[in-house]
């Protein structure tokens, strides 16, 4: 079984993106950052009290699959875009949504366009091996227009072209926009159309054929939800253990032994929160406003916050 | 000299163990058991595995519906076609490129190969830095060079560089009614007429030329061109024949090039040039109509054209080294002049040596227009190992596909190139 | 001295003439000048042309890595134009802040003195035997192929490796002994005392059959067992480093890694392909030529991607192999095949006389190709060992896309700092990558020559 | 066009004159001086016989002569055309000497009979099955016609040698120039070639011959001329020059290669 | 360890008699017939000289002796070990045959010196210092002892022969066969090397040699053979041999070569 073999290694293989600002890149140290990477950090602390025993390996959109398949990795944290055929074709499972997302565009200002409608005829560039490809020829083709698309295989080359003016327009998850905005000539040039053409929901991924493992991705992800949700956070967990709403004594192990059901010891998610966070601050401290992305949660609020983030109850 | 009685066959040899013979049917033996065993394993081993974790195989997906966009088609398509549709299309996409390059390349790495030899130490020594710098960077870098640090700083669509057909066309005519060539002039004037915008601009979008369009008295002026190329190549046998026959020389190469040329020039003027341009112009956002050329495409060609010549270049050098001075001591004691003797004599032989070497570099360019996915061109490791496979997730399939499909296209190469060379081969005793 | 008007005999006074020196025209640099320089119109425009060229070129490049570019900062913001209130050129701070990245990738920032010694130790080894006057040139190249693989080895890894089992293992025979010490298990050595004793039992029996003697053969057995087990025992070894993955690895670390990994191996893999496409037994000579052929024939790329992501399908189980290890091997594999193609052509262009010489005094294949044929033919071949060289270490910027991040792959993870994004940062990266592997190569290249001018010399015929 | 008759007009000047005449002959290769003021006049059907240590100049003379190999300083005149820079004299007096050399340069990639008609149909225009004719008359005379269609890596050194004279030959030259034509044969075939030029001395060819074959010297040369240091040492008619050299080189040189 | 026995027991046998022995042998190069039923018994301590036209089977028959071809029909028997396919057999001959080619054949890459221990040190496993005290000797005999540190590139042709005499002499041969030692070199070397060769055959060495140095064969030989096509034409002592052909054949060739 996975876990066996993640235990028996001492560290947990994750596969994450070779770079994507926010989500998994290096910084100065040479240590893996971001929202995906933070998740594969929280999994390895539940299983072995450790956020750093984890084993990055950094994937391109098209290795990420077969790397996964192959069994090279355990769980794939890489902006992947959960869709029907990845699900059951390919032979996986989607654990949950940990960023909700959308394909956006950017184009310059001075073409002074109000509406992706206007588009007809343009240059498209986008990075290859993305859902982001597909989307563009749906929603051009339903809506009659005419288009260029220019697939790169890396971002940095996608966005160059971009501002050297080869295309008209830059399409990608909006997430990507506001990373690539650092790094055009003049941001200030720029603007995101508003229409958002698809549904992105990002998630981690695990190997069909191993529900134990499934479940424990599943729920690390919902913990880490529900414990936002429930006010617990870095900071204040050892003070939470003894807290005497029912929720959080379940979350966190003082009440039950839902740990066990999945593998893992019962204070698993104490041990995830006190060393990584609170899904909200993983967001905040890789996409949130003190960073150079910026980035509104929007979609990403809970949903009693107004947003679609709901972590399934344990109980 | 030769005696019936000796005309017996060799006798069959005896066997021992130490027989070089024996023992090598052993070593076969053993070899080809370990491969069969090997392969099997392989093939088992990977059917057990897709089996158990439950990933599709097989190649039906080349019937779904591809759903992407391509920037260059060679041949219609669009993103409702299969993926089978855009294989062909990316291949098609690879042989162009591949194609063109090797052309280019030869033509650059003959040019230098032979500036390397020059007696001038400007134009040598500016040829060996070309060697130099281009065959010691990576060629991905000099692919990105091209694209991002050349072709990307010229204008945007708006502001292209335009290339009038019209002002030529008409500054040709005022020339030769000048010179009292009124027919000629009638023409060109006539032809200015036709394409009256601008026709040839260059942007940041690429090269975007006019495209014919042909109208039905086209054909007789294309006959007659089918005709006329008939004719150069008939004029040169003849040529050839004569010279044999009387040794004397005609120019048959001009010759033949007007028989080509000036016949349907004169039938397009009587026809009233059945001829029309779509000329390309601006709507919205890039040109519409014309044939463009995108820059992907140009800094490919370009830049695997630049980094091969290199290789080539030393290829050409070393060949043209490696005809012993004697023979053109030789051809020149014999009366030849230089010309002659290059062509005669000196590079008949230098190709014998450059042929191999050169399959080589061949090979090799074409592998490395893979590396076109970087700048977005479209070529079959892009669009088939790159786009189809992260939408489809059968990489064996794919990945053997497209490995067969390259080592089909080297293996054709290399026995072209190896059927030309052994056709040019010594003889020796 | 004769007139003109010539004698039918004739005979020189008992002084001959001596030698003059050259009429002005012909020598010194007006003669150098009037032969290479301005000799035509054509000449004369053939340099013009060149002066051209390489004003169009220099100071664009001059400006952007000097002139215009930020040499200090800490961020962002110091390569921003908005900051600095004018055109910025390349972005050096952001290499600075890379360096170490650059240089060692995502090794542990405590550990990297292995890595320094790695490199200190490769260049005091390599330099004295790139020096052709320099002595113990035996000793040096031993220390330097032999000796120093190991020890990097040990080091980068960390050695220890876990060895459970030596061939009797994996058939279920592992003597129920567990004892172990300082990393080293005793079953294992054990199998493999036994391996040993059986190989050179078997070898005894065997050696007849193939004409040869059994001593000798027991012996030649017994070496090559104790050279392996030495290599394991250093590997094995417990020295109480700290075990390091290779996907910490990375920048230029990995680049020199595959490079000379690649270039070690490929040479003897590819004498090997090359002696075998030679053979006249049938099935190894096409074996080899389907080996050789099919590597040549497909991109790296693919047998990369094959290597890193598809090869565990292809194998029993969970069967994993290390993803350096497997690119490594796919490097090795693809380079021993272009290799095998260079050393044919040595091969060949040995006179049949050598072979026929060799065997007069009576060596037999074996000591003939090595001590004749092989030294013959590949100092025949240096450039082109040197081209492939040099191709296989430009051709390790092709590992990024199996997600092992050697020089360029590390600068292009960094490219995504947000921290580091500005509208130079890619130029300077590709830039100062560019210039790395351009002086790697170019000395090999360099090199090759100059070695060949030198043999060249040594034997002039 | 003032050129070609300044050439002709040489031309008539040279006909009832010398063949080849050497004047102040000296060359420089760098700064090493390698003919010293060579002196030699050569009348037509004259047969000379070039002999001397190695380095000693031989070949560079010869090549002087047509110009495979340009002099510093002196005159050449050869059939009574100087040998200048220009390209057009240079066309002519090769056209007029044939030379065969010590490795033959025969083509190999060209048959036997394209090796001879080559130069007869590209510089002198010749109709192919004209050119053809001339060839197979001089094969024959070289007594190798049947092996007109084959590839020089065909034949023996012997064979190539005698190719090599025929095709100098089919040019019609007036002089024939050899450097060392059959040092590179083996001791069998040295006699063939030996043979065929002694029937080509013997039809009045003027022929310069670099050569150490004393008895070809000895049967055929009208005058032996011994180089060294780049100087003629000794010239000198056949009979006298073995009997009784003159200069202590001489002398040496000849102990040494008569052993 | 039959085989040994074996071939113990035909050395044994052949100690008293012949060194070396071709009893009938037959070899075809594809469909061409190249030696014809070729007998030839050779005495130890006796010299042959062996001649006859280009491509009559000379080289092939020398070849034969030491399995650098391989004969298909009759029986060779070398120092009374007979050649088959077994490798042990022909390793054992090739040991106690030296051979001389006419191309020398030296290893380029290896010193003078390093050219005559290699064998002695790799086959005969003799230590370096006694092999290179051996390599000495021969050195010395041959007259080229102060060469030993150069390249053979570095030497004339006569001596570049005379170091692959002297090589194949280190492995201390009881045979040695020799292929048109001088024919490959320049009119000059030739006398040294027949002198090195001559003072061999005094010192009783068996020798085969092919060459058409006459005055060698007259001086050592003590049995001339003339081949043609692949057969023993005539075979003879020097003197009846050169003044008394008897074969009309033998008779025409000696005419060509005596030239
Ligand atoms: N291209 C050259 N550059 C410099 N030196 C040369 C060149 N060609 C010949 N020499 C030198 O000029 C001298 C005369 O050479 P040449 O070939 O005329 O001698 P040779 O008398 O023909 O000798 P051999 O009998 O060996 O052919 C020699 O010392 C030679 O090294
Ligand atoms: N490997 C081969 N394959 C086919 N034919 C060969 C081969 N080697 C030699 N021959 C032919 O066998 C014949 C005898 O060759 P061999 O070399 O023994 O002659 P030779 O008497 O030594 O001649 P030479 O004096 O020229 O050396 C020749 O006709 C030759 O063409
Ligand atoms: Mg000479
Ligand atoms: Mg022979």
């Amino acid at each position: 079984a996975t876990l066996d073999d993640v235990k028996a290694r001492g560290a947990l293989n994750c596969g994450v993106s070779q770079g994507l600002p926010g989500f998994s890149n290096p910084d100065d140290k040479g240590n893996w950052t971001g929202l995906d990477v933070d998740f594969c950090r929280a999994i390895a602390a539940a299983i072995f009290n450790d956020a750093s025993k984890v084993k990055y390996s950094p994937l391109s959109a098209k290795d990420r699959f077969t790397a996964l398949q192959s069994g090279a990795i355990d769980v794939l944290s890489r902006n992947t875009t959960w869709t029907m055929s990845r699900d059951t074709t390919l032979g996986f499972n989607f654990v949950g949504v940990m960023y909700y997302d959308g394909q956006g565009f950017m184009v310059r200002k001075s073409l002074n366009l109000k509406s992706v409608n206007e588009l007809n005829g343009a240059s498209i560039c986008v990075q290859t091996g993305t859902t982001n490809e597909l989307n563009v020829g749906d929603y051009f083709r339903t809506n009659n227009l005419k288009y260029e698309l220019i697939a790169f295989a890396t971002i940095d080359e996608t966005i160059k072209a971009y501002d050297s003016g080869r295309c008209d327009a830059f399409t990608s998850d909006q997430s990507q926009l506001y990373a690539v905005r650092l790094k055009l000539t003049n941001a200030s040039d720029h603007v995101v159309l508003p229409e958002v053409i698809s549904k992105e929901p990002l998630g981690p991924v695990v190997r069909h054929g191993d529900d134990q493992w499934f479940d424990l991705v599943k729920w690390s992800y919902f913990a880490l939800v529900d414990a936002e949700e429930l006010g617990v956070n870095s900071k204040n967990v050892d003070q939470m253990v003894s807290s005497p709403n029912p929720e959080i004594k379940r979350l966190l192990g003082s009440d039950g032994k839902f740990g066990e059901a999945i593998g893992l010891p019962v204070d698993w998610v104490a041990r995830m929160v006190k060393q990584v966070g609170n899904y909200g601050e993983i967001f905040d401290r890789n996409l949130g406003p003190n960073t150079p992305l910026a980035i509104d949660r929007g979609l990403n609020k809970l949903w009693n916050k107004g947003g679609l983030q709901y972590g399934m109850p344990v109980r | 000299m030769t005696d019936a009685r000796w005309s017996e066959p060799a006798p069959t040899r005896r066997w021992s163990w130490t027989d070089p013979a024996l023992r090598s049917a052993v070593i076969q033996i053993a070899l080809a058991i370990a491969l069969i065993w090997m392969a099997w394993s392989f093939f088992a081993n990977a059917q057990a595995n897709l089996a158990r974790q439950g990933i599709a195989s097989g190649f039906g997906f080349l019937d779904n519906s591809a759903g992407f966009g391509i920037t260059q088609t060679l041949i219609p398509y669009s993103e409702s076609m299969s993926y089978g549709r855009a294989f062909l299309v990316g291949l098609l996409n690879t042989l162009l490129v591949a194609a063109l390059g090797i052309v280019l390349a030869t033509i650059i790495g003959f040019l230098v190969g032979v500036a390397r030899l020059s007696k001038n130490v400007v134009i040598k020594a500016l040829a060996s830095a070309y060697v130099e710098v281009t065959r010691n960077l990576p060629p991905l870098f000099q692919i990105l060079f091209w694209y991002l640090a050349v072709l990307s700083t010229m204008p945007s669509p708006r502001q292209s560089w335009s290339f009038g057909l019209q002002p030529m066309f008409n500054a040709f005519a005022g020339w030769a009614s000048g010179i009292g060539l009124t027919p000629l002039s009638d023409m060109l004037a006539a032809l200015a007429g036709d394409v009256s915008a601008p026709g040839v601009f260059i942007n940041n979008r690429g090269l975007v030329v006019p495209r014919p369009v042909f109208e039905a008295d086209f054909s007789i002026i294309f006959w007659i061109f089918v005709a006329g190329i008939a004719a150069a190549f008939l004029l040169a046998r003849w040529a050839r024949r004569r010279q044999e026959r009387t040794g004397q020389q005609f120019p048959s190469f001009w010759a033949g090039l007007a028989l080509v040329a000036v016949p349907p020039t004169i039938a397009g003027f009587l026809l009233g040039w059945p001829l029309s341009f779509e000329t390309p112009v601006l709507r919205g956002f890039n040109f519409v109509g014309g044939i463009r050329v995108i820059p992907e495409f140009v800094a490919l060609l370009v830049a695997l054209a630049i980094y091969t010549a290199g290789f080539i270049a030393e290829i050409v050098r070393a060949g043209i080294l490696a005809v012993s001075k004697g023979q053109t001591e030789a051809a020149y004691s014999l009366g030849l002049r230089s010309g002659p003797t290059l062509r005669l004599v000196v590079i008949p032989q230098a190709m014998r040596v450059i042929v191999p070497p050169l399959t080589s570099q061949y090979l090799n360019l074409t592998k490395n227009s893979t590396l076109g996915v970087a700048v977005g061109y479209p070529d079959l490791f892009a669009i088939f190992a790159g786009t189809t496979l992260n939408q489809t997730g059968q990489a064996i399939e794919i990945i053997a596909l497209t490995m067969a499909v390259y080592l089909v296209i080297s293996i054709l190469t290399s026995a072209l190139m190896g059927w030309y060379n052994k056709r040019v081969a010594l003889v020796e005793r | 001295m004769t007139t003109a008007q010539n004698p039918v005999s004739y005979v020189a006074p008992t002084d001959l003439l001596k030698p003059e020196p050259a009429p002005v025209s012909d020598r010194g640099a007006y003669g150098w000048a009037r032969a290479h320089l301005f000799g035509s119109v054509g000449q004369v425009l053939l340099t013009l042309f060149g002066i051209l060229v390489v004003l169009a070129v220099v100071p664009p490049m001059v400006r952007f890595f000097i002139t215009d570019a930020v040499f200090i900062g800490t961020n962002r913001e110091a390569c921003l134009p908005e900051t600095v209130g004018r055109p910025v050129g390349a972005c050096w701070p952001f290499i600075a802040a890379k360096w170490n990245q650059i240089l060692y990738g995502f090794y542990p920032a405590d550990e990297r003195w292995r890595v320094n010694v790695v490199y200190g130790l490769g260049v005091v080894l390599l330099i004295p035997l790139l020096i052709p006057r320099a002595p113990y040139k035996r000793t040096n190249a031993l220390a330097f192929f032999g000796i120093y693989p190991l020890i990097s080895f040990v080091l980068l890894t960390g050695g220890d490796l876990d060895m459970r089992s030596f061939v009797l293992g994996w058939i279920g025979l592992d003597f129920g002994v567990t004892a172990s010490a300082n990393g080293l298990r005793l079953t294992f050595w054990l199998q493999f005392l036994v391996v040993t004793l059986l190989a050179m039992a078997s070898g005894m029996a065997l050696a007849p059959v193939f004409g040869g003697e059994r001593r000798a053969v027991a012996l030649g057995i017994l070496k090559a067992f104790a050279v392996v087990g030495i290599v394991m025992l250093a590997m094995d070894f417990d020295f109480g480093l700290p075990q390091v993955e290779t996907r910490q690895w990375g920048g230029l670390l990995v680049t020199l890694v595959i490079a000379v990994t690649g270039i070690v191996a490929s040479l003897p893999l590819g004498i090997l392909l090359a002696l075998g496409r030679r053979s006249e037994l049938p099935l190894v000579k096409y074996s080899s030529i389907i080996f050789i052929e099919f590597w040549r024939g497909v991109p790296l790329i693919t047998v990369l991607f094959f290597a890193t992501y598809m090869l565990p399908l292809f194998l029993p189980g969970r069967f994993t192999i290390d993803g350096l290890l497997r690119a490594l091997v796919g490097v090795a594999l693809f380079a021993s095949a272009y290799m095998a193609e260079v050393v044919r052509g040595g091969l060949q262009a040995i006179p049949k006389g050598q072979y026929e010489g060799a065997m007069a005094v009576g060596l037999r294949s074996g000591l003939m190709m090595r001590l004749v044929i092989l030294p013959q033919a590949l100092k025949l071949v240096i450039p082109g060992i040197v081209n492939n060289f040099i191709g296989l270490f430009k051709d390790t910027t092709l590992v990024l896309i199996v997600s092992i991040f050697d020089l360029l792959g590390i600068l292009r993870a960094s490219f995504t700092d947000p921290a580091w994004a500005t509208p130079t940062t890619l130029f300077t990266g590709f830039g100062f990558a560019g210039l790395v592997y351009f002086v790697f190569c170019y000395g090999m290249s360099r090199y090759s020559m100059a070695l060949e001018r030198r043999l060249d010399r040594n034997q002039r015929h | 066009m003032s050129q070609t008759s300044q050439i002709k007009a040489d031309a008539v000047a040279g006909e009832a004159e010398q063949a080849v005449e050497l004047i102040g002959v000296n060359k420089w290769y760098g700064d090493f001086h390698v003919l010293r003021d060579i002196n030699l006049s050569v009348r037509r059907g004259e047969r000379i016989v070039v002999c001397g240590p190695s380095g000693s100049g031989k070949s560079t003379m010869i090549r002087c002569i047509n110009r495979l190999e340009e002099h510093q300083k002196g005159r050449i005149i050869v059939d009574g055309i100087e040998l200048t820079n220009d390209l057009k004299r240079i066309d002519e007096v090769r056209r007029e000497v044939g030379m065969v050399f010590q490795h033959f340069n025969l083509f190999p990639h060209l048959t036997i009979l394209e090796n001879c008609t080559l130069a007869p149909m590209w510089v002198r225009k010749m109709p192919k099955k004209e050119a053809e004719e001339v060839a197979m008359h001089f094969l024959t005379k070289v007594k190798i016609p049947e092996q007109a269609g084959k590839y020089p890596g065909q034949l023996s050194g012997g064979q190539q040698q005698r190719v090599a004279i025929a095709r100098a030959l089919c040019m019609r030259p007036r002089i024939m120039l050899f450097d060392e034509p059959t040092s590179a044969l083996d001791p069998e075939m040295v006699k063939e070639v030996l043979d065929t030029m002694v029937s080509l001395a013997n039809e009045g060819m003027t022929m310069l011959c670099v050569t150490h074959e004393m008895g070809f010297a000895r049967q055929v040369a009208d005058r032996v001329i011994f180089m060294d240091a780049g100087q003629i040492i000794e010239m000198n008619e056949p009979e006298p020059f073995f009997s009784n050299p003159q200069h202590e080189r001489t002398r040496l040189f000849l102990s040494q290669i008569l052993h």
